[in-house]
């Protein structure tokens, strides 16, 4: 009822309700846009209903972009994709004076300089997490807090990381003492991850594959998404995300509105209801990743994954926020992951 | 070369019975057919014989074995099918040549004995064709070389010549017949034609619904059928009565039987057993019977006549210069020897 | 009067054909077309991106010799997968073909080629519940077998091997029962009148005859095995990496369209050189 | 003695391979019932993802929309893949062998890259996405496999019998419509039921060219991965696989395929 409320007082002020639209939004599957009762609670409240399509990688959601102009009017994008995007001029700038709730968004992210390509606002900061790992508890009598535990042969044969070459270069840069995102040495990472091999049993490629081979037993530890890892615990595994004392890696997605987008006022309505506190904390409470929005973050109870493990400011010192990657040393670090595997 | 003998056969298929406690003899170097409509056991027989089949109970013996325990491979027979059963991925040598590589005889004498059997059903020239580049006849001439080649104890044929057109058929049967003379082996055949069973064997079994009715040379079996069934298969016949009971109100007294008829008896004549006369014959020894020509089908040398007799339809063939010219509708009188009479006895 | 007949021929080899080429065409055949020409680019030419022409793609096959060793490596597993369908499933199809008749025969047919109506992702996750520790086939064989046993063959070839064989089975059962329902059953009559025994009647008849079938088959199986990567992704874990994944990897996670493209028509080049040399010595063996 | 111990083995044997092709389908279904979100065992039964599913209009769409998308799909390939078929195999003309080997393209290629290969073109010539464009799509990749199955049928046909029968007679299309389409029924069924096997298997071509909104269940099932399918997917699959067997085992029943000769 208040939430409802809360829309309606949003839309009188914006002053208008216009004719309803069906927007549509390009998003992975189950990340926040698509819960059924906040589509309901938008449409409810601004007349609009949405429509969804999914992607599963960031390339191709710009593929999709590319291909189907006019077929979206509200995107997620990876803050690290945001730039590339913007040049190609797939994302239009957004029209802060239409998003309320951007206000509660500290000015250190709002003010990111991938989100705010080519000088303008091109992404609604929206959430933002970690890429670390978690163990299965059950399988260690203390948590680990180092990046080490990878490379202990006492877990030979029950390690996992994410079958992506960025991702899996960037863990390595983190254990050998690196910058995420200005690699000095290439040759360290590989030699690190080539001995890192023979300790994995398998890789993971979804969510989905992260919980079977956890709850089947088959892994101890495994890198994993921090928002992910909410909801695993919420779920009832047995596993612990741990930010481990070398550092993790962090990365922001915000909300962008295509270029050929048709319904914008629609769209920079939808957008605002998902920076919305009232939102926030109802999703996070089946796990979500950090909002972006601190006053959405604030509202969250004490005991929330989200407050506990990264609203510590200890934990977000060691976090390196990933900055868009060269399309040049994205091809360096696929053939030497590549060159990896082919090797198993 | 041997001769087989079935005793006592019986082979149930489910609940149907198949084959009915039959007992033939085929003595060595015969030609021999089974005869019988479809559905009868003649092929069951002769699958029976071949080792397709294992039977229920009897025996059959090929030679001086008994063979019921033995498998086909192992029974040393020649088998032709009604399709011939060809290998359409070997050439015609290969296919003849089969039964022999099986044996092991050796490259040489395998050449050597093709090329015979192949000379014997003059196809010498053939060997290196496919099967599907022969004609029908061609492909029956294979088969046969095929069935004979390993020099078998016995010769099974199945509905040989049923898949060739009536010309080709009659030139086959000839054919067929001179080979088995001139190698002399013991040959079964199965055929629903009764005409063909009558040309080419020596003996003729009949059966029907799984039970051997009569067993006899072709004479035999036609002068003197077992059962109504037999005399009708075997040929037309135009009954005069049927289990004793007169099928027309005919003149006793006009038809002269046989000495020793039953008076239950069936009483049957064959076709081109009765003469035609426009004036009644005055021979006493003679049966013979008033009725009203209807129609007269020319065929040749031959013609077909079929008269009324008293509300009776008959029918009889005769050399056509032997039939008065007459109308359509004109008085005959039919006439035939006593002992054209069949008698078959009653209960049958 | 000959010309004629075969100007009517050809219209009804046209008529025939031409709707389901034309299909091909439209569908397939300029798509792949359009994807050959994009292997020759340095980007796929969408937007503003800048592209040029190029071989670099397929330079980038020699270059290392990671993907010569996959391909090789998917090779190896198409011809094992393909044997091992071929063996398990022809004597399924003869037993179908032949030894069973009447209506059971057309149930146990469909029974054979329904598994294929699942989806291949959910069929796929549950061999990974069967094949892995502490699963289904575990739990099963230490139910039965008096002694405890460990099986655990999750993210190892074998397991990457009954999931493939799994999925093309229905395809070399299909094909062989089709080619062994024709073949007359009197041929075999035939055969054993003149001594054959079963092995020979195997191996010089129903082989021989069958071979069209077994053929496709075969052909079915190993073009696809090839280039797969589902399978291997999800029950190979780390020994997964193949040929076909490699490929994926370009399409899906990183979106470089013209290496993946030169990749896959390598991948083709190859399979159709395997086939152009394997044809005629199949086709002799044949008679 | 020894052939019914064959033939006892063989049968032992093919009820072994069907109890294989089955235990995935088994697992499947069993996990329907299955209390675990991440399908962990003991066994827990639960008619949980059952009642979900009823409540879960998109997924009951995708899966309506599938079998839709695959019916037509089976019905456009198995006519003019059989028609090509007949034509490859009746007559001989230039060009014969290009086309057959032309066959291979579209099965040795990764579905994946054909169905982004389709979505660049269609894009480029302005076809368009939706529902029409997926069909399309489907048919091309059914059509390789009906006409490869189907020729392996019609392989083992006997051309005399054509032969024999327009000895008789009869018209070329008598000819076909009496004794060749009969000879290959099993073979256009099976082409049939691999069509309809391909098209509701098929998620990269839908995945490209369905609008947003209209997915198929492979693409629902695709896309879901990421976060993680729940056993509502394995309650769905059983139905499908349950209801198509019951339609099969019916129709087989009241038709003469794959036969006596």
């Amino acid at each position: 009822m208040k939430k409802q409320f809360l829309m309606a007082t949003t839309i009188a002020v914006f002053g208008t309700a216009a004719a309803a639209d069906e927007i549509r939004v390009l998003n992975w599957q189950g990340y926040g846009t698509d819960l059924d009762w906040a589509v309901g609670a938008f449409a409810q409240a601004s007349g609009h209903t949405v429509v969804h399509e999914y992607f599963n990688s960031e390339q191709e959601m710009l593929t999709k972009l590319r291909t189907n102009p006019g077929a979206y009017d509200v995107v997620l994008i990876n803050a690290a994709f945001t730039p590339q995007a913007q040049e190609e001029g797939l994302i239009g700038p957004i029209d802060v004076t239409l998003i309320e709730n951007l206000s509660d968004v500290p000015p250190d992210i709002a003010g990111n300089p991938d989100l705010n390509a080519g000088g303008a606002l091109h992404g609604v900061p929206w959430t933002w997490g970690l890429t670390s790992f978690a163990v299965n508890t059950g399988e260690f009598d203390q948590t680990p807090d180092s990046i080490e535990v990878f490379w202990d042969k006492a877990h030979e044969g029950k390690v996992s990381i994410r079958d992506d070459a960025l991702e899996a270069v960037q863990f390595a840069a983190i254990a050998t003492g690196q910058d995420i995102n200005n690699i000095s040495d290439l040759d360290a990472v590989q030699a690190k991850l080539a001995e890192l091999m023979p300790q994995i049993k398998t890789y993971w490629g979804s969510e989905n594959d992260w919980n079977q081979f956890m709850a089947a037993g088959d892994l101890d530890v495994a890198t994993f998404w921090s928002g992910s890892a909410s909801r695993s615990m919420a779920a009832g595994l047995p596993v612990q995300f741990v930010v481990p004392k070398e550092g993790a890696i962090g990365w922001l997605d915000g909300l962008s509105i295509p270029t050929s987008s048709t319904k914008k006022e629609a769209a920079h309505q939808f957008i605002d209801w998902m920076i919305d506190p009232e939102f926030y904390v109802k999703w996070a409470a089946d796990g979500a990743p950090a909002s972006a929005n601190a006053k959405a973050a604030a509202a969250l109870p004490d005991e929330a994954f989200n407050k506990r493990i990264l609203g510590d400011p200890e934990v977000v010192a060691r976090v390196q926020f990933q900055r868009p990657v060269s399309e040049e040393n994205r091809k360096k670090y696929l053939e030497l992951w590549q060159g990896l595997k082919a090797a198993q | 070369m041997a001769e087989v003998s079935v005793q006592n056969v019986t082979k149930h298929f489910g609940t149907l019975k198949a084959l009915n406690n039959v007992t033939m003899d085929f003595p060595d170097g015969g030609f021999f057919a089974l005869l019988g409509p479809s559905g009868s056991g003649k092929t069951t027989l002769l699958r029976a014989i071949a080792g397709f089949i294992f039977t229920d109970g009897g025996s059959i013996r090929i030679g001086d074995k008994s063979v019921e325990h033995i498998p086909v491979e192992k029974r040393d027979i020649g088998m032709m099918f009604q399709n011939y059963a060809l290998f359409p991925n070997m050439t015609v040598a290969d296919n003849v040549g089969f039964g022999l590589r099986v044996r092991k005889v050796g490259a040489d004498e395998e050449r050597r004995r093709v090329g015979e059997a192949l000379e014997l059903v003059q196809l010498g020239q053939h060997g290196d064709r496919k099967p599907h580049q022969l004609s029908g006849g061609q492909r029956q001439r294979v088969a046969l070389a095929r069935a004979m080649v390993t020099n078998p104890k016995v010769l099974l044929l199945d509905e040989p010549l049923s898949a060739l057109d009536k010309a080709l058929r009659v030139d086959m049967q000839i054919e067929l017949k001179r080979i088995q003379r001139e190698i002399g082996i013991t040959t079964i055949f199965v055929t629903h034609d009764q005409e063909e069973a009558l040309t080419l064997s020596d003996k003729i079994g009949i059966l029907k619904n799984g039970t051997m009715i009569q067993a006899g040379p072709p004479r035999e079996v036609y002068s003197n059928p077992a059962d109504v069934f037999t005399a009708e298969f075997l040929g037309e016949a135009n009954f005069l009565s049927k289990d004793g009971k007169g099928v027309l109100g005919l003149d006793a007294a006009s038809i002269k039987l046989p000495a020793g008829t039953g008076t239950n008896a069936t009483l049957a004549v064959r076709p081109e057993s009765m003469s035609i006369t426009v004036d009644e014959p005055q021979q006493d020894d003679m049966s013979k019977l008033p009725a009203t020509l209807e129609r007269r089908i020319f065929a040749g040398a031959m013609a077909t006549c079929i008269l009324n007799c008293d509300g009776q339809v008959f029918k009889v063939i005769a050399r056509d210069q032997d039939i008065p010219e007459l109308k359509e509708g004109g008085q005959v009188w039919l006439s035939w020897k006593p002992e054209k009479t069949i008698v078959v006895p009653s209960g049958g | 009067m000959s010309n004629v007949l075969a100007n009517q021929e050809r219209l009804k080899i046209f008529g025939l054909l031409s709707p389901a080429y034309l299909w091909l065409t439209v569908a397939i055949f300029l798509p792949l077309s359009a994807m050959l020409y994009f292997s020759f680019l340095s980007d796929v030419p969408f937007g503003d991106a800048e592209w040029t022409y190029t071989a670099n793609n397929y330079r980038a096959f020699f270059q290392t010799s990671t993907y010569a060793t996959l391909l090789w490596k998917s090779l190896k597993l198409g011809l094992m997968v393909t044997c091992i369908s071929l063996l398990v499933g022809f004597p399924c199809a003869y037993v179908l073909a032949k030894a069973i008749k009447g209506r059971s025969r057309e149930a146990l047919f469909l029974l054979v080629i329904l598994p294929f109506w699942s989806n291949s992702l959910v069929r796929i996750f549950s061999w990974a519940i069967v094949l892995r520790g502490n699963g289904v086939l575990e739990l099963g064989l230490n139910a039965i077998l008096p002694f405890e046993v460990d099986v655990n063959l999750m993210f190892t070839t074998p397991a990457i091997v009954i999931g493939l064989v799994h999925s093309y089975l229905p395809y070399v059962i299909l094909t062989s029962y089709l080619a062994l329902q024709a073949i007359d059953d009197n041929l075999i009559d035939a055969a054993r009148s003149m001594g054959a025994n079963k092995l020979t009647i195997l191996w010089r008849i129903i082989l021989p005859l069958s071979l069209p079938g077994l053929l496709a088959g075969a052909v079915l199986i190993f073009v696809p095995v090839v280039g797969s990567f589902m399978e291997p992704r999800i029950l190979g874990g780390r020994v997964g990496t193949y040929f076909g994944t490699v490929i994926e990897d370009q399409f899906v996670a990183v979106f470089n369209w013209p290496l993946g493209a030169a990749l896959s028509f390598i991948l083709l080049a190859v399979v159709l050189l395997i086939l152009a040399v394997a044809s005629p010595v199949l086709k002799r063996a044949q008679t | 003695m020894s052939g019914r111990f064959l033939t006892l083995l063989g049968k032992t044997w093919l009820g072994l391979i069907l109890f294989f092709l089955y235990a995935p389908i088994i697992v499947m279904a069993f996990m329907s019932f299955n209390a675990s979100q991440y399908y962990q065992l003991p066994f827990e039964f639960s008619l949980k993802w059952y009642q979900d599913l009823a409540g879960n209009d998109e997924i009951i769409a995708a899966a309506t929309r599938s079998v839709l998308i695959a019916l037509v799909t089976t019905v456009i390939a198995t006519i003019l893949g059989t028609a090509a078929s007949v034509a490859l195999f009746r007559f001989e003309f230039r060009g014969k062998r290009f086309l057959q080997v032309m066959l291979f393209p579209p099965i040795a290629i990764p579905w994946l890259i054909t169905g982004t290969a389709m979505l660049i073109f269609f894009f480029g010539v302005g076809l368009g996405r939706g529902t029409p464009s997926v069909i399309i799509g489907h048919v091309a990749l059914a059509l390789p496999y009906v006409i490869v199955v189907v020729s392996a049928r019609l392989a083992t046909f006997d051309a005399t019998l054509e032969e024999a029968a327009r000895s008789l007679g009869a018209d070329a299309w008598t000819v076909t419509r009496r004794v060749t389409l009969p000879w290959i029924s099993s073979g256009v069924i099976a082409g049939a039921l691999f069509a309809f096997a391909v098209s509701f298997d098929q998620f990269v071509v839908s995945y490209f060219l369905s609008e947003p909104g209209d997915s198929t269940l492979p693409v629902l099932i695709y896309t879901s991965i990421r976060k993680g399918f729940t056993p509502e997917i394995n309650a769905i699959s059983t139905i499908i696989i349950v209801v198509s067997m019951a339609v099969m085992l019916f129709a087989a029943r009241f038709s003469n395929f794959g036969g006596e000769r």
